[in-house]
């Protein structure tokens, strides 16, 4: 163990903030907002967009910066590992800029209808969106924890917002599960805690190395429980049913936040599991169970989507199969192929989120019953016996048109139909597999992806003609423009992402390439420490 | 741990006072379970919070002045304060038991004022 | 006291358990606030157990043997939070009550019929 | 304009046709069909200029950069082959964009329909242009999913929306298939570009992964060309408009998958198993699909079943795996393409012109249409094979390779007469077409009069007629050197001879051709009544098999049987979800505890017993235990235990050196009792006297069972863990390090307040967001609240209060309520100033004693709570202005802005900085920045959690109310 | 025998009668009957509680457990009567 | 005086509070004392109590010294009625006592002393009528508790409090 590392030893230069700004801004903002006037709503939007404006260039600035080497901030100038320290490496800055966008995204299109629907809407977003930078910062694991809990306090007031029956159904079963997550959230950081003597994470990985006597297994007791409590978040099967419910009865804005929500359970996954025990402990254990909790939670995520009898759950469970994707590349241990589905990650949980807010539109003041119709309404017919039937084309409305280009685009983007993200990552994670020795893992991953491309393409299309073409019942959906701003803005950059794949796929292959060498992560954060290997 | 040159008579007049004042809160707590009647049990938990706190309260003071050699008077507070708060609850908690014996016609209500 | 100690965290976990695991919304409140007791005690338990020797320097012992302080720190935050979910989940169960006037944990009896689920097809 | 640009450009133009043609007014013809017909000869020119280089050798190659760590390039890359299919896609594509002006109406929204099918041209192009295998998957994928709007074009109609979903299902699930393969294949040969992998076939065909390989990437081109038992989609696919079923569902689209099959021949063919599936299937498909146009009564269905037929046919072709059936099969293809192309377009005109494709309907056309009927005859007759149109030639190839390819396979050995068979059957469907379209009596009560159409929609037809004709007649002038040349690009070195003369003299072809023609005259002589009135529907022997319904079946048994495993699989009941993880946690636990063989007993420290610490667990566990016991039925008890369970364990904190933690917990507890108990009031009544349905019991009964040993080994787990880790040495972590700097280093001699608003200051700002966005939200869900019925109704106990006061004179209801809390009343004024020193005390002294800004901040709301208590909300809010929103606003901007302080130091956030003022008189005076972080904290805490417990309160106040004001308003009623 | 003996012997004896006090105030808290004497047993807890703290204080010499104790002392009948309330007039608010 | 010291007692009590609370004085808890004394009164202003006026304070310091007395006697008195093996002999009961006190703050401080003193609970008590229900732990089955009440009790309390 080190020396105490003196405080005062360190002084930063202004842009360093850059590092807390995600989480400092929004709390400042929102703070702010709590004493404005409810019903100055333009001045609340004004100042919410502003906010979100910065947080996403602070998190390309830190992207950029990344790329160099990692950012340590030593909050109160202590160091670690006594003190609580953010690190905005590359998995984090990453992770940031698509909660930024997402958030963004979520936003603009909450100014038409939902920041009116309940009080205090973009307070509560801009705290969630503080959660969920926090986490992505964090390198101490009990800071995880209350950011963890902020994410998911704001996320239940978004849940609930608006009200409504189907809501606080879905709500309470939200919150208890997900308080039974932290609970075992505590429990495992505790007996980490307790048997490693320390919380922040680098350090957690240098006293791996040199495991105290005997209490090797207690910890990874802790490791397990803890593990268990991200599974749930992350909405692993079966411990995550309450995920498709959830998010396909809350506010389309706060669903689309919530697609990120589930990704910060994958990020933590993907952080501890290769900085903890990327080297040194082979967890054979932890490996095997998230990859056979992957590869369930995309065969769940599939019959669900199958299954899904209206977009926004369809929408929900395809979130799961992108968390399930990325767990079980995970699991299989193939760097390669956990660099496509980090890009896999980005792309698809854009899409979901843009699926989200599009499905609202959509299905916007639909009956619910009428949302649960037959699937196949027309169904055995002979193809050329269908003698009155129009053909005539019907021109098509500019809002229609506009929807049903989104919702092709994320169809894509879900299913991984090319040229769109979905597709590359894919590809990548194929590539990736096909490249190293395919074990049997490798195999189940591909032929589950395959099966869950097309389980995902099969209901995506029925719903789409159901609430795009099948329109005898659909209303004439309107558009306010800052929806269709928010829309075009995500599907946009899912394109971009597309477009620029080279580039991202590079920056994740960088990324996996700097998280697979934890003692980098260990110096950045920790500084060169003696009696460590060079 | 209290120092070793603490006064023999002091430990003593101390534990004293704690013994008895933890008898009286025991005894009090024993009536809680002899007493019959909700009424009667009401009159137990006052010998806690009367002289059973008052007596403990004494030997904690004498206690720490001693250790401090300074008058520490402090505990007193809590006294006041315990005597001042006591009757809020016993007179509400007795007020809704009449109020549901005599609803209920239980035998030993309170008589109607 | 030691024994003592986790035998009381495990009996305040298997009630609370027991009462999350239960169907009546109430019930569940109460065994996320026994439950907490439990996980609180055990977080502070992580750090070893002393009796008098509070983290609090200059007054009482030295520096040498205080208990650990950072398990109590930790067990602070997650009161609080704890806490605030606690009330939250409270409301929530109440609204949920209001809304779907029974106070089972799924917002219907079980003995009702699933709405939805018949199948839309043969 | 060098090469590689016009390669370029031709790719482009589409995509950019595409994108101007939707800009369009939706009215606009004209405009968009002379826009696309522009981009389409444009795009034409630039093949068609390059074809000296296309043929020279050497392909013509323009690339650029995609994704290059995964070795992905765009690259467009124009061979002879290439350059064959560029010309069918742009050349027909020119055709259908002037007969589509035409065959569309006026209504019809053409400009979309020629964005799609530009787009659809691009995509084709892109896809025959590929000279990188990930980018024939994109173009792949990408024409699937143009089909399927072009299909569903006629989005109303709801066949159009069948066939279109039917079509990208079966064309899409292909393509991920193909792209699986196509990734192996890459693995394979070590890169991604075509012409390294054309020149791998050789350790492509000994890799293990030769088989995945080519079952995958065959998956994608036998769907893709509507192989059987894939063929089911195209028949459905024609409720396109016809234009685009001429165009995707002859010419194009379903030729992508013979493309892949012809482009892929030299690494993947040559095998058994390229043999047994490509052959086989071809075979099927060929049978299967002449068979069924035979029975079609819609002419569009005839032309679809006939089109599977002869992609069965190249397929066959492709699967005999020698040179010359390559040859044949690049041959049929482009002659297929263009017969059946002018086919569709004539079936076209007819639908146009009568109204109607029902052949039973249909009849004598000749007397109306004579031109259009010559056209069709014509085409017809290519179909048929009838010697001097293309037709005849290719299929002569083919016969003749079936006669070679006399192997040891079962399927050679039955191959010349299944291909007699099969051309009889096309004979027999083709003059069917002709026979009960054109000729017999002319047909009354058709839909409209049936004439000539246009002028205009009838050039492509002859256009493409005269390419039959002209390759028919004069092949070796017109296809020759250009089949020749796509021949070489495929096969090399291994091409082969071949002569493409109409009389080869009198051999085993000719032979078969002729009892091919002679016995499909024949069939439908003997047949010809009975086909053509069909009343069964479907072909006969297969109309009980119908890949359609099957298909919809399957994915309606696909849906409900998902269903089904959701259900199965997953659950959105609470209970079960609890159970699981609860089980999840003991099941992780338990095996990593075994696996790394843990002991949980070691005891290597333990603490002096104290007999009184057990007794108070005694307690404890008794309250606790009771508190589960009567959770359900005595809800008050329930909670009254639990207070008695966080009092246990308040003392035991305090017991074992935390007095701040006993603080808190202490304070918490108190609110939460009475925030509990103002929940208990809106809850339904439970009584223990109503039995449950007896069919429950034993469920209930069995599933308490389970429950309890689930909370009795997570407890006991627990508890061991717990044991385990209390009883091993400490160990040596950062914890002493805050003992030892927290006075020196940060000012304060309370470690663990020092790490709150200090070393872990981070920590609780999160804290006091989580509390503030708590009492947020339940404003938010309280502000919405109803309660249920059966709750609204007041408590007994204040209607037998105000019962008692008005049966005595002189007394208002509440006076005897009022009587009861007078003592409480003054005592908790009086007591109120009191509290408020506590808090500030336990504010104040906080950094060296217990307490802090979240104990004093509980404090303070205690003392408001206490208010209500005794006065209730309307008297308390009369007097007290209280905005707890904005207490949780001033308090996240006081932390936030001690934390930045610090920046203007250039100091990170919440560093905080501590001093000793020498004041005047008073001494030393601490100060310390985080006293103001603290004071943050506790104005959040204040505002939070008076929040929480005002909104709880004013629920009762809300519900009186209403209660009043509906009274008012039956008053106000009574007298009018 | 030394003073500390005695202070710890008897200290100890004290604590450990309080917390028999508390054990009897439970079963009180567990038998009921009513709700009326639930209640009771709880008050009494809180204050053989807080007077196990006092005790606890003296044991160890320490001033630190004071705050914990006043809080009790001042604030602790806040729980029992809001159940009293409650009892009395079935809400604790209105 | 009233406007800044609108209850000068009150203020003292919590200096006086605070000055215990914070031991051993110091200058700067003194300065804080003073400081709380002034400030924190202020929170009474919004509940308004009824104002209380002492008239003889010496009398309620030697009431003090007899409710101390009659609290130790009291005690002792019901921890013998709790020892004692006979429980069924015992006579309990509730008694009406017609109070002429009518200052909340002075019934305040007789509910306080009968609660002080074991033996007695404070039941009910009606204001309109005045009468107060006690409960006796020792029922002598004549008027001892209502003269003992009356007289040891009120009747000082009436002297103090108008
Ligand atoms: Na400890
Ligand atoms: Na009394």
């Amino acid at each position: 163990m080190t020396g105490p590392v003196s405080n005062f030893d360190v002084t930063s230069v202004w842009t360093d903030h850059v590092v807390v700004l995600p989480v400092v801004l929004p709390i400042a903002v929102a703070g702010a907002m709590f004493l404005i006037d409810e019903r100055r709503r333009a001045l609340k939007a004004g100042l919410s967009l502003a906010t979100m404006l910065v947080l996403m260039a602070a998190s390309l600035v830190l992207v950029s910066w990344a790329g160099e080497a990692p950012r340590v901030y030593r909050l109160g100038n202590w160091a670690a590992p006594y003190g609580i320290v953010l690190v905005a490496d590359r998995l984090s800055a990453m992770m940031l800029a698509l909660a930024s966008v997402l958030g963004l995204g979520a936003l603009v299109f909450s100014f038409a209808r939902w920041g009116r629907a309940g009080p205090r809407f973009h307070g509560l977003f801009l705290l969630l969106l503080m959660g969920v930078n926090g986490a992505f910062l964090t390198g101490d694991l009990f800071n995880l924890f209350v950011f963890f809990e902020v994410m998911l306090a704001a996320s239940y007031g978004l849940v609930l917002h608006g009200s409504g029956e189907e809501r606080i159904r879905a709500g309470l079963g939200y919150i208890a599960v997900n308080l039974v997550a932290s609970l075992f959230f505590l429990i495992g950081v505790s007996l980490i805690y307790g048997t490693m003597g320390t919380l922040n994470m680098a350090d957690l990985a240098r006293r791996i190395a040199v495991p105290p006597g005997g209490d090797l297994g207690l910890f990874e007791i802790g490791c397990a429980i803890l593990g268990l409590a991200f599974l749930i978040k992350c909405s692993a099967w079966p411990l995550g049913f309450w995920l498709p419910t959830t998010y396909s009865a809350a506010s389309a804005p706060a669903a689309a936040i919530l697609a990120i929500l589930s990704k910060v359970g994958v990020y933590v996954v993907v952080r501890l599991s290769l900085l903890v025990f990327g080297e040194g402990l082979s967890l054979q254990f932890g490996r095997s169970t998230i990859l056979a909790a992957g590869l369930a939670t995309i065969a769940f995520g599939t019959i669900g989507l199958v299954a899904a009898r209206d977009l926004t759950r369809a929408a929900g469970y395809a979130v799961m199969v992108s968390s399930g994707t990325v767990l079980a590349v995970l699991g299989t241990g193939n760097g390669a192929a956990l660099s496509g589905a980090l890009y896999y990650l980005v792309g698809s949980t854009l899409a979901a989120g843009t699926l989200f807010l599009l499905a609202e539109v959509l299905q916007r003041g639909r009956d619910p019953a009428r949302t649960a119709e037959p699937v196949f309404a027309d169904e055995y017919r002979d193809p050329f016996d269908d003698a009155d039937a129009t053909e005539i084309g019907v021109a098509i409305p500019a809002v229609l048109a506009t929807l049903g280009v989104g919702f092709l685009l994320c169809t894509l983007v879900l299913v991984g139909i090319p040229p769109l993200p979905g597709f590359v990552g894919k590809l990548a994670i194929f590539m990736g597999l096909a490249a190293g020795p395919l074990a049997a893992a490798g195999w189940w991953l591909i032929a589950a992806l395959t099966l869950s491309s097309l389980g995902t393409l099969m209901p995506l299309v029925r719903l789409g003609i159901q609430t795009l073409w099948v329109r005898q019942d659909a209303p004439p959906a309107t558009l306010a423009r800052s929806e269709f701003a928010a829309l075009a803005g995500l599907l946009a950059a899912c394109l971009a992402l597309a477009l620029w794949g080279g580039p991202a796929l590079a920056y994740a292959d960088a990324t996996v390439d700097w998280l697979v060498r934890p003692q980098a992560y260990i110096r950045a954060v920790l500084g060169p420490v003696e009696g460590s290997a060079p | 741990m209290t120092g070793g040159d603490f006064p023999l008579w002091a430990a003593c007049l101390v534990v004293a006072l704690a013994l008895a004042g933890a008898g009286f809160a025991l005894t009090g707590s024993l009536g809680l379970i002899r007493l019959r009647t909700f009424y009667e049990r009401t009159h137990a938990p006052s010998l806690s919070a009367t002289l059973g706190a008052t007596l403990i309260l004494l030997s904690s003071m004498l206690l720490l002045s001693l250790v401090e050699g300074r008058p520490v008077l402090r505990d007193a507070l809590i006294g006041l304060f315990i005597t001042v708060t006591t009757p809020v609850t016993l007179i509400l908690l007795s007020r809704a038991a009449a109020h549901r014996d005599r609803h209920e016609k239980r035998p030993g209500a309170p008589p109607k004022t | 006291m030691e024994l003592v100690l986790s035998l009381g965290i495990g009996v305040l976990a298997a009630a609370g358990i027991w009462l999350i695991l239960r169907p009546r919304t109430f019930q569940v409140v109460l065994g996320l606030s026994l439950l907490g007791y439990a996980v609180n005690l055990f977080i502070f338990a992580m750090g070893r157990i002393t009796v008098g020797a509070p983290p609090v320097l200059g007054v009482g012992p030295g520096m040498v043997s205080v208990d650990d302080p950072v398990p109590q720190a930790l067990v602070l935050t997650a009161v609080v939070i704890s806490f605030a979910l606690t009330a939250l989940f409270l409301v929530v169960l109440l609204a949920a009550r209001g809304e779907t006037g029974c106070d089972h944990v799924d917002g219907r009896e079980p003995h009702e019929a699933e709405p939805d689920a018949g199948n839309p097809l043969p | 304009m060098p090469p590689h640009l016009l390669l370029v450009s031709a790719a482009l133009l589409p995509f950019l046709g595409s994108a101007a043609v939707i800009a369009l007014p939706g009215h606009a013809r004209n405009a968009a069909a002379a826009l696309a017909g522009f981009v389409t000869l444009a795009g034409l020119a630039c093949i068609v200029l390059l074809y000296p280089q296309a043929t020279g050798g050497e392909p013509v190659v323009a690339a650029m950069d995609w994704l290059p760590s995964l070795g992905v390039r765009l690259v467009l890359r124009l061979d002879a082959l290439s350059w064959i299919f560029a010309v069918l896609v742009l050349g027909i594509g020119a055709l259908v964009v002037l007969y589509a002006r035409y065959y569309m109406a006026a209504a019809d929204p053409v400009p979309r329909l020629f964005c799609y099918f530009l787009a659809f041209v691009g995509a084709m192009l892109g896809l025959v242009l590929s000279g990188n295998l990930i980018q024939l998957v994109v173009f792949w994928e990408m024409t699937s999913v143009v089909s399927f709007l072009l299909i569903g074009y006629w989005s109303d109609n709801a066949s159009a929306r069948d066939g279109a979903r039917m079509a990208v299902t079966i064309t899409a699930a292909g393509g991920l298939c193909l792209l699986v393969g196509m990734v192996l294949l890459g693995q394979i040969a070590g890169s991604y570009e075509l012409d390294t992998v054309l020149g791998a076939g050789e350790a492509i065909r000994k890799s293990p992964l030769y088989l995945p390989t080519l079952v995958l990437i065959l998956a994608g081109a036998l769907t893709k060309s509507a192989q059987f038992p894939f063929h089911i989609w195209l028949p459905r696919a024609m409720a396109a408009p016809t234009p685009i079923s001429a165009y995707l569902h002859s010419a194009t689209m379903v030729k992508a998958g013979i493309f892949l099959m012809i482009r892929f021949w030299p690494v993947l063919s040559g095998t058994e198993s390229w043999y047994w599936i490509v052959g086989t299937a071809g075979m099927a498909t060929m049978l299967v699909g002449a068979w069924s146009a035979i029975f079609q009564h819609d002419l569009k269905g005839l032309l679809a079943y006939s089109t599977i037929s002869h992609l069965g046919l190249i397929t066959l072709l492709l699967g005999l795996g020698s040179p010359l059936a390559v040859v044949a099969a690049i041959f049929h293809t482009v002659n297929h393409a263009t017969f059946k192309a002018s086919l569709f377009m004539a079936a076209g005109i007819i639908d146009h012109e009568t109204g109607t494709r029902d052949m039973r309907r249909l009849s004598g056309l000749w007397r109306a249409m004579p031109y259009t009927a010559t056209l069709a005859m014509v085409a017809a007759a290519a179909m048929a094979g009838v010697p001097l149109l293309n037709g005849f030639l290719s299929k002569e190839m083919f016969l003749a390779e079936a006669v070679d390819s006399t192997g040891a396979h079962p399927i050679n050995t039955a191959l010349p007469f299944f291909a007699t068979v099969a051309s009889a059957f096309t004979v027999l469907y083709s003059l069917r077409f002709i026979r009960q379209t054109f000729f017999g009596p002319p047909a009354r009560d058709l839909p409209h009069a049936p004439h000539e159409p246009a002028r205009w929609m009838r050039i492509p037809i002859e256009a493409l007629v005269l390419v039959c004709i002209a390759i028919g007649l004069v092949p070796n002038l017109t296809i020759g050197p250009i089949l020749a040349g796509a021949a070489r690009s495929v096969l090399g070195d291994r091409t082969p001879d071949y002569d493409l003369a109409i009389w080869h003299g009198f051999n085993a072809p000719l032979a078969m051709s002729v009892l091919a023609l002679a016995g499909g005259v024949a069939l439908y002589r003997i047949f010809g009544r009975r086909i053509d009135t069909n009343p069964r529907g479907g072909p006969w022997l297969l109309d009980r098999f119908d890949g359609g319904h099957l298909f919809e079946r399957a994915m309606t048994g696909l849906v409900l049987g998902a269903r089904r495993l959701e259900t199965i699989l997953g659950t959105e009941r609470l209970q079960p979800q609890l159970r699981l993880i609860f089980l999840a946690a003991l099941l992780a636990a338990t095996a990593t505890g075994i696996g790394r063989g843990v002991d949980l007993f070691l005891q290597g420290r333990t603490t002096a017993f104290d007999p009184a610490f057990a007794m108070l667990w005694l307690t404890g566990a008794a309250c606790a235990l009771g508190a589960a016991e009567r959770a359900k039925y005595h809800r008050l008890s329930a909670v009254i235990l639990l207070g008695g369970a966080g009092l246990v364990s308040c003392l035991t904190f305090l017991w074992l050196s935390a007095p701040d933690l006993a603080v808190t917990q202490i304070l918490v507890e108190i609110v939460t009792t009475v925030m509990l108990l103002l929940g208990l009031r809106w809850l339904p009544k439970r009584d223990e006297a109503i039995p449950a349905p007896l069919s429950e019991r034993a469920r209930a009964r069995r599933r308490r069972l389970i429950d309890l040993g689930i909370a009795v080994l997570a407890g006991s787990g627990l508890a061991g863990l717990s044991y385990a880790v209390m009883t091993r040495p400490p160990v040596e972590g950062i914890s002493r390090w805050f003992v030892e700097e927290a006075y020196p280093k940060a000012g304060g001699r309370n470690v663990v307040n020092v790490l709150l608003v200090d070393f872990r200051a981070f920590d609780t700002l999160g804290e006091i967001c989580v509390l503030g966005v708590v009492g947020l939200t339940v404003f938010a869900l309280l502000r919405r609240f109803r309660p249920a019925p059966d709750s609204l109704e007041r408590p007994a106990q204040q209607v037998r209060f105000d019962a008692i006061d008005r049966a005595r004179e002189g007394r208002e209801p509440g006076h005897t309520a009022s009587d009861a809390l007078l003592v409480p009343r003054t005592v908790i004024t009086w007591l109120s100033p009191f509290i408020v020193l506590l808090a500030l005390h336990l504010f104040l002294r906080g950094h060296d004693l217990p307490g802090g800004g979240f104990a004093a901040g509980i404090a303070l709301t205690i003392a408001f709570m206490l208010q209500y208590l005794a006065r209730g909300a309307e008297w308390v809010e009369e007097r007290l202005r209280i905005r707890p929103i904005t207490w949780i606003g001033l308090g996240l901007l006081v932390s936030v802005l001690a934390g930045a302080m610090s920046w203007p130091f250039s100091h990170p956030f919440l560093t905080a900085a501590f001093a000793y003022w020498e004041a005047p008189v008073l001494g030393k005076v601490p100060l310390a920045s985080a006293l103001i972080f603290d004071l943050g904290i506790m104005i959040l805490v204040v505002g939070s959690s008076v929040l929480m417990l005002v909104a709880l309160a004013h629920q009762s106040l809300r519900r009186t109310r209403a209660a009043e004001s509906e009274a008012e308003r039956a008053a106000a009623r009574e007298p009018a | 025998m030394s003073a500390a003996l005695i202070l710890d012997w008897g200290l100890g004896l004290a604590q450990a009668m309080l917390t028999l006090a508390m054990a009897l105030a439970g079963w009180r808290m567990i038998r009921g009957p009513r709700a009326q004497d639930r209640i009771l047993g709880l008050d009494t807890l809180y204050v053989n509680g807080m007077l196990a703290i006092v005790v606890h204080g003296m044991r160890t010499g320490s001033e630190l457990y004071f705050e914990a104790a006043f809080i009790i002392g001042i604030l602790g009948f806040t729980a029992s009567v809001a159940l009293a309330k409650f009892l009395m007039q079935g809400e604790v608010i209105q | 005086m009233s406007r800044l010291l609108p209850h000068p007692i009150l203020s003292a009590a919590l200096a006086a509070t605070w000055l215990l609370l914070n031991a051993p004085p110091s200058p700067g808890s003194l300065v804080l004392a003073v400081a709380a004394g002034l400030t924190i009164p202020a929170v009474m202003r919004a509940l308004r109590p009824a104002p209380v006026r002492l008239r003889r304070p010496w009398a309620l310091l030697r009431l003090a010294g007899l409710v101390l007395a009659d609290m130790v006697r009291s005690n002792l008195d019901v921890a013998r009625i709790i020892l004692s093996p006979d429980q069924a002999g015992r006579r309990t009961g509730f008694v009406s006592i017609p109070l002429e006190l009518r200052d909340p703050f002075g019934l305040t401080l007789l509910a306080i002393m009968l609660t002080v003193t074991p033996g007695t609970l404070w039941v009910q008590y009606d204001s309109d009528t005045g009468r107060l229900l006690l409960h006796v732990l020792d029922d002598t089955g004549d008027d001892g508790w209502v003269r003992r009440v009356k007289e040891r009790y009120e009747r000082p309390l009436l002297e103090i409090f108008a």
